[in-house]
């Protein structure tokens, strides 16, 4: 077994040899990466180098062709993405994807209900102990929401909200999910310099006070180097480097895949 | 339309059993008048036609499936609630018979739920166009079904169904119906409906199972189908076949679309309004159904979000 | 907040539907009301259109002869649109709105099913020109019909089939949408059984359809010596061609639901020597048809009535008949006086009302000779 | 014996199916909806053949292959004139709505054509006969019959089938529907003038409508407002079963629909489920492969 350079905490992720193809094109090959816990790592490689793809097999969108995924030692290859955001792996997205026709406030509280037992009955009675956990709800919700500062737009339709709202809403849903690890995918894109900076901050703010796992693809290599304490490098769908960013900078394999080798 | 104060929430909650009780009273209470005979059967098409709505709008307008099989599920609930009616409640003691037909009208329900949830499986992997055809399928099966089957008449119909259906038992079970849609979405269980419709990927990121969600949405919209479907075999005494084919099902779609998918409450209107509108036009009846088109293009083209559909929401 | 709008909402709907409710209609004039719900638009039309212009014929015949004890007739038609469902509310918005006396319809027995409840509830006489489904009067004594039923025509047909034809073998071929056509296949079957024939092969379509050659060629296969098609003459039509396209060349005969002009134009030569029994023959020289043909002619640009027509026209007579013996329009004097009706004259021959409140009355068969329906024989119950 | 007669049927069915399946599954195709009225203005071309042949009888002797190309072809145009129209009045101001819109829109156009159709202003409810526009006959080979009319319809379906491919593939227009079907935004962009293509689509959809529905009048020569909504739906069925978008699939699934409707009719028993198999196919096909037939399934990009 191949370990990541650097590794110190206990994993929470680990992808052994997995390997996704669509018709013809393999899109991931024979990859091999471990995450451990609270720790930040980013994934980086030039356009169509596969990390999308890495997201989607490690949040259960595609199922991998070959390989095996295990989260918090658990195997969870080809669980359905629900299932996996139960065991603790939330997610955003590149292209933002929030719930268009609900406020700012329900689109967090719909990520509530996986850790509730379900509420059909008690939604249809409403008595006491609905009210009681709807309250809680609402507290818990509104309470993420302050954090992030998005309280004072709970009831705006999430998507009519500024780009940079939208963007950090997608991430408070996803925390909304009180997940282990989350997967950021290219959380700076579309942002300025000032924006990116903020998002830096907030990256490392999250890590902190939720003590959880993050992963992030990203293109911009300012805020990777700035925050990533381990940074893996995709291209052509295999790992072609690992190590801290210092490590990854000298790499002469990742200099070449992105400034080419002619 | 959603609540959204911070203290809606858990008001709003206790205050619409409140209403439901009401509601239902009221229901109970309108069965003792004495009415037009004609008032009072338009005046059920009305109820059963707010339930079956109201139910599809579960389907169509919160979770956004695309379901043309309604009528298929009312087939199912009607010919099961007569059928068993014929065969234990007119035999009963007049006392029991209220009781009675209401498990008709349950089983009518239940067994309709089954049929959806064996529509609801196949929506697992379909979609948009396809979806709509699978279930579009499903009813004209039924209905084919329905016409070879000597044990509730076949081609010929089931007759002799008792009258039960009141005034009452409509409104009372159309609040039901009603109060079970908006509850059971307005809470942040149902949140995860919505959240299906909008973005089906995001949502199970978020931990919602979709398929779960959109069972759930068939199961629940083909019970109350089949509820109505049994309030309306005994309204009309009469079952054929050919009432529940595709053009049936297209009349409920149409009231969902008119209403706003996804608002019950302009649901429930347009449920009225198209109930009432091939009334008023009865003395142009030649260009009923013309009209009736024009107004379905028109609609489209002037307000696609409803006729009815006020206040704000995003609108895409 | 919202919420409590919602259910506001609905509260007020109730409140509104109850206030409707309240109104009631009614006619003050001397005319006296009667209603007809027919299927003039959808899918059955070609029968309400034919059935509501004898129908709507026979008023305006009485009318100019000076009304009936004086009065005129008024006629209130509804469409139907062949649907289920509307029938029920229809009849309702006749009786309780408008305020009719009786009520004519339907020629499609699925939808004077539905309607004849809501005639016995109501005490209103209900009269159906041509559905001859048995079960149609079994909804109660206020509902008559003036044409003959299933089990009589089916007998007709198999007594037919045996005896004239010499037919030992014969497949039957149903519309499972239509419960006349099934009916009637039933009776047949039964009849034709009794009389020592064969049924050697049973083959369903469905309405509407346009290829029957599968069950066409399945049937060719059995070698019948005739074949029994129970349906709608828009159906036979095409069947009888693509029987003689197939070579399938034995006599086709059926019921009332081939006779129309449209059987010969549509089928053609194909429909050459086949046979069907109906409810009168419009070649028949007798007085009272040719005096009908030709008005019906006259009315409606050169058309020449189908029975639907004829029977349509006779519902209307025979209501008449009934008004004047009754004296009146008063509901049950009006039921006894067609109940005890003994022998009615109408365009479809002498009839009268059984215990059941069932017609008694003569069949014809006709034959297709030269493209015109050649009369052949009337056979008495 | 029996087995190849109704092969010989099952085949003359599926390819009448087959034709009506090009036209929905080529609009489907290039605008990504389903065209309900599609159906409706197959009935239109029936009735335009049917008002016009006693005018070209004037000119022509009818019934005559000469007579009936005549008739054809006028009716093509009629109905292509229909469809532009058709079109530009209902579906071209729903353009960048949500497809559900649109279909609901179809919807609404096809009860107009039907009911106006059955208006006695119009057309009226009654069945007319149709005008034998070309000769027909039977052929025998031993036992088995085959109608000339069967076989003109697997000819020009397969004609069809060819020139739409042809159309659809190697034409400079047929570059351009593939272009709008792909991305509208981007094919505007490119300089395609998408108002023109879609028009042209509608024309040659609606024209393949008008041909389907004379060559389904001839084989059953009563014609009436609502004839389109059954082997409409059917052809539908046929398109989704094939794959919708997809030309040889609508064939195919055409000829799979014509074949299983067929030897259901013809076994006693089951004939009168006959109206129930076509969708029963449909779905366990659909619950296996959820695309159709010959459809891709498209991997949504996340």
């Amino acid at each position: 077994m191949r370990k990541g350079i650097g590794m110190s905490a206990p994993s929470i992720l680990s992808l052994r040899e997995v390997t996704i193809r669509f018709g013809g094109l393999t899109a991931v090959s024979g990859l091999n990466l471990e995450i451990g816990e609270s720790e930040l790592v980013g994934l980086i490689g030039p356009n169509g180098a596969g990390k999308t793809t890495a997201f989607n097999l490690i949040t259960g969108v595609y199922a991998p062709t070959e390989g095996e995924i295990r989260f918090a030692g658990r195997p969870v290859t080809a669980k359905r993405p629900h299932d996996l955001t139960k065991l603790g792996i939330a997610r955003t997205f590149q292209n933002i994807r929030l719930f268009s026709s609900l406020t700012v406030f329900d689109n967090v509280r719909a990520a509530t209900q996986l850790h509730r037992s379900h509420g059909v009955r008690m939604a249809l009675w409403r008595g006491a102990a609905f009210a009681a956990a709807e309250a809680e709800v609402e507290r818990g919700v509104m309470e993420l929401l302050e954090i992030f500062d998005l309280g004072r737009v709970r009831d705006e339709i999430a998507t009519s909200l500024p780009y940079g709202d939208q963007r950090r809403l997608e991430i408070v849903r996803a925390l909304a999910t009180q997940p282990k690890l989350l997967l950021l995918d290219e959380p700076a894109a579309g942002m300025n310099p000032t924006e990116k900076a903020e998002l830096m901050r907030l990256i490392r703010f999250i890590k902190e006070r939720f003590k959880i796992s993050i992963m992030l693809v990203e293109h911009d290599m300012k805020v990777v180097m700035g925050i990533c304490e381990r940074i893996a490098v995709l291209e052509y769908g295999k790992k072609i480097g690992e190590g801290t960013p210092g490590e990854i900078r000298k790499d002469p394999k990742v200099i070449a895949a992105y400034l080419g080798t002619e | 339309m959603f609540s959204r104060s911070p203290l809606s929430l858990p008001t709003a909650c206790q205050g619409a059993k409140r209403w439901l009780i009401a509601a239902v009273l009221c229901s109970i209470l309108l069965s003792f008048g004495q009415f037009n005979r004609y008032y009072l059967g338009v005046a059920m098409d009305v109820g059963i036609n707010i339930i079956l709505a109201v139910s599809l709008n579960l389907i169509n307008g919160y979770t956004g499936q695309f379901s043309l099989g309604h009528a298929g599920f009312m087939a199912v609930g009607a010919y099961t609630a007569a059928k068993f009616s014929l065969v234990f409640a007119v035999a009963a003691p007049e006392p029991a018979r209220p009781v009675l037909f209401l498990v008709a009208l349950v089983l009518g329900g239940a067994v309709a739920a089954l049929s959806g949830l064996a529509v609801g499986i196949p929506s697992l992997r379909l979609k948009g166009d396809y979806l709509a055809i699978v279930t579009l399928g499903f009813g004209e099966i039924i209905r084919v079904i329905v016409q070879n089957l000597e044990a509730v008449g076949a081609a010929s119909g089931l007759k002799g169904i008792p009258k039960y259906t009141t005034l009452g038992w409509t409104f009372a079970l159309a609040s039901v119906t009603v109060y079970v849609v908006v509850s059971l979405v307005n809470s942040t269980y149902g949140r995860g409906f919505i959240a299906v419709k909008d973005d089906e990927v995001a949502a199970s990121s978020m931990g919602i199972n979709p398929v779960r969600y959109k069972v759930t949405a068939f199961v629940v919209g083909a019970f109350f189908a089949g509820i109505a479907g049994g309030l309306y075999a005994h309204h009309k005494q009469f079952l054929a076949p050919t009432g529940f084919d595709f053009l049936k099902s297209i009349d409920i779609v149409v009231m969902v679309i008119l209403g706003g998918m996804g608002r019950t409450a302009s649901v429930a209107l347009a449920a009225v309004v198209l109930t009432l509108l091939p009334e008023v036009l009865r003395p142009v009846s030649e260009y009923r159904m013309i009209l009736y088109a024009l107004l379905i293009i028109g609609l489209m083209m002037a307000r696609p979000q409803g006729l009815f559909a006020f206040g704000r929401r995003a609108v895409k | 907040m919202h919420m409590r709008g919602r259910i506001l909402l609905l509260g007020g709907a109730i409140g509104l539907v109850a206030a409707a409710l309240s109104g009631c209609g009614g006619t003050d004039s001397g005319a006296i009301l009667i209603g007809e719900f027919a299927s003039l638009t959808g899918k059955e039309a070609t029968f309400g259109i034919s059935s509501h212009q004898g129908t709507a014929l026979a008023v305006e015949e009485i009318n100019a002869a000076g009304g009936i004890l004086g009065r005129p007739l008024e006629l209130r038609t509804e469409d139907d649109q062949s649907k289920a469902g509307e029938p029920a509310n229809v009849v309702n918005k006749l009786i309780s709105r408008d305020g009719v006396v009786a009520v004519l319809g339907e020629v499609a027995s699925s939808r004077s099913l539905e309607a004849a409840p809501v005639c016995q509830a109501n005490k209103v006489p209900m009269i159906s020109p041509a559905s001859t489904n048995p079960k149609v009067t079994e909804s109660g004594d206020y509902i008559f019909r003036v044409c003959f039923i299933d089990p009589f025509q089916g007998t007709v047909m198999a007594n037919f089939a045996s005896k004239t034809l010499r037919a030992r073998k014969v497949a039957v071929f149903t519309d499972v949408k239509s419960d006349y056509s099934k009916g009637l296949a039933k009776f047949f079957k039964e009849g034709f059984v009794k009389a020592g024939g064969q049924i050697c092969a049973e083959l369903d379509f469905n309405g509407g359809d346009k290829d029957f050659k599968a069950q066409l060629t399945a049937i060719k296969a059995a070698a019948p010596d005739a074949v029994f098609v129970p349906g709608y003459y828009t159906d036979v039509a095409i069947i009888c061609i693509q029987a003689k396209q197939l070579q399938l060349s034995v006599p086709f005969f059926g019921g009332d639901g081939w006779e129309s002009e449209k059987l010969v134009e549509i089928g053609g030569a194909a429909m050459e020597g086949h046979y069907f029994s109906t409810h009168y023959a419009a070649d028949n020289p007798t007085p009272r048809i040719t005096a009908f043909v030709e008005a019906y002619k006259k009315r409606y640009a050169g058309k020449t009535p189908d029975a639907m027509a004829a029977l349509g026209y006779d519902s209307v007579m025979f209501l008449a008949d009934g008004i004047k013996r009754a004296g009146g329009t008063e509901a049950s004097g009006l039921r006894q006086a067609l109940a005890e009706t003994k022998e009615f004259e109408g365009v479809t021959g002498k009839m009268a009302m059984n215990s059941q409140r069932d017609a008694v009355k003569a069949a014809v068969i006709l034959q297709i000779k030269g493209g015109k329906f050649r009369y052949m024989a009337t056979v008495a119950p | 014996m029996e087995f190849l007669q109704q092969l010989i049927n099952g085949l003359a069915l599926g390819s009448i199916y087959a034709l009506i399946a090009l036209g929905y599954t080529m609009v489907y195709g290039v605008l990504r909806f389903i065209n309900f009225a599609h159906s409706d203005v197959l009935m239109l071309g029936a009735f335009s053949a049917y008002y016009l042949a006693p005018a070209v009888a004037r000119v022509l002797p009818l019934p005559s292959i000469g007579g009936a190309l005549v008739v054809g072809l006028l009716a093509c145009l009629i109905c292509a004139g229909l469809g532009v129209l058709i079109e530009r009045l209902a579906y071209r101001p729903l353009r960048s709505r949500p497809k559900l819109t649109v279909l609901i829109t179809a919807i609404g156009v096809s009860l107009f054509i039907e009911y106006t159709g059955q208006h006695r202003a119009v057309f009226g409810a009654d069945t007319k006969r149709f005008p034998e526009l070309m000769p027909g006959t039977e052929f025998h080979l031993g036992s088995l019959i085959v109608g000339s009319n069967d076989l003109v319809v697997l000819v020009t379906t397969l004609l069809l089938l060819a020139g739409l491919w042809f159309i659809v593939h190697r034409t400079k227009v047929g570059t351009a529907m593939r272009a709008v079907s792909h991305n509208q935004q981007a094919a505007a962009l490119m300089g395609v003038d998408i108002n023109r293509i879609i028009a042209f689509t509608f024309a040659l959809g609606s024209a393949l409508a008008a041909v389907a529905g004379i060559l389904y009048a001839l084989k059953a020569p009563g014609i009436d407002p609502l004839m389109g909504v059954q082997p409409g739906l059917r052809a539908f069925i046929a398109a989704v079963l094939g794959g919708i978008g997809n030309l040889p699939g609508a064939a195919l699934g055409g000829l799979v629909i014509g074949l299983l409707e067929t030897f259901a009719g013809g076994i006693s028993g089951l004939s009168n489920y006959r109206d129930g198999i076509a969708f029963a196919i449909l779905i366990l096909i659909l619950l296996f492969r959820p695309a159709g037939l010959l459809g891709k399934v498209t991997v949504e990009k996340v």
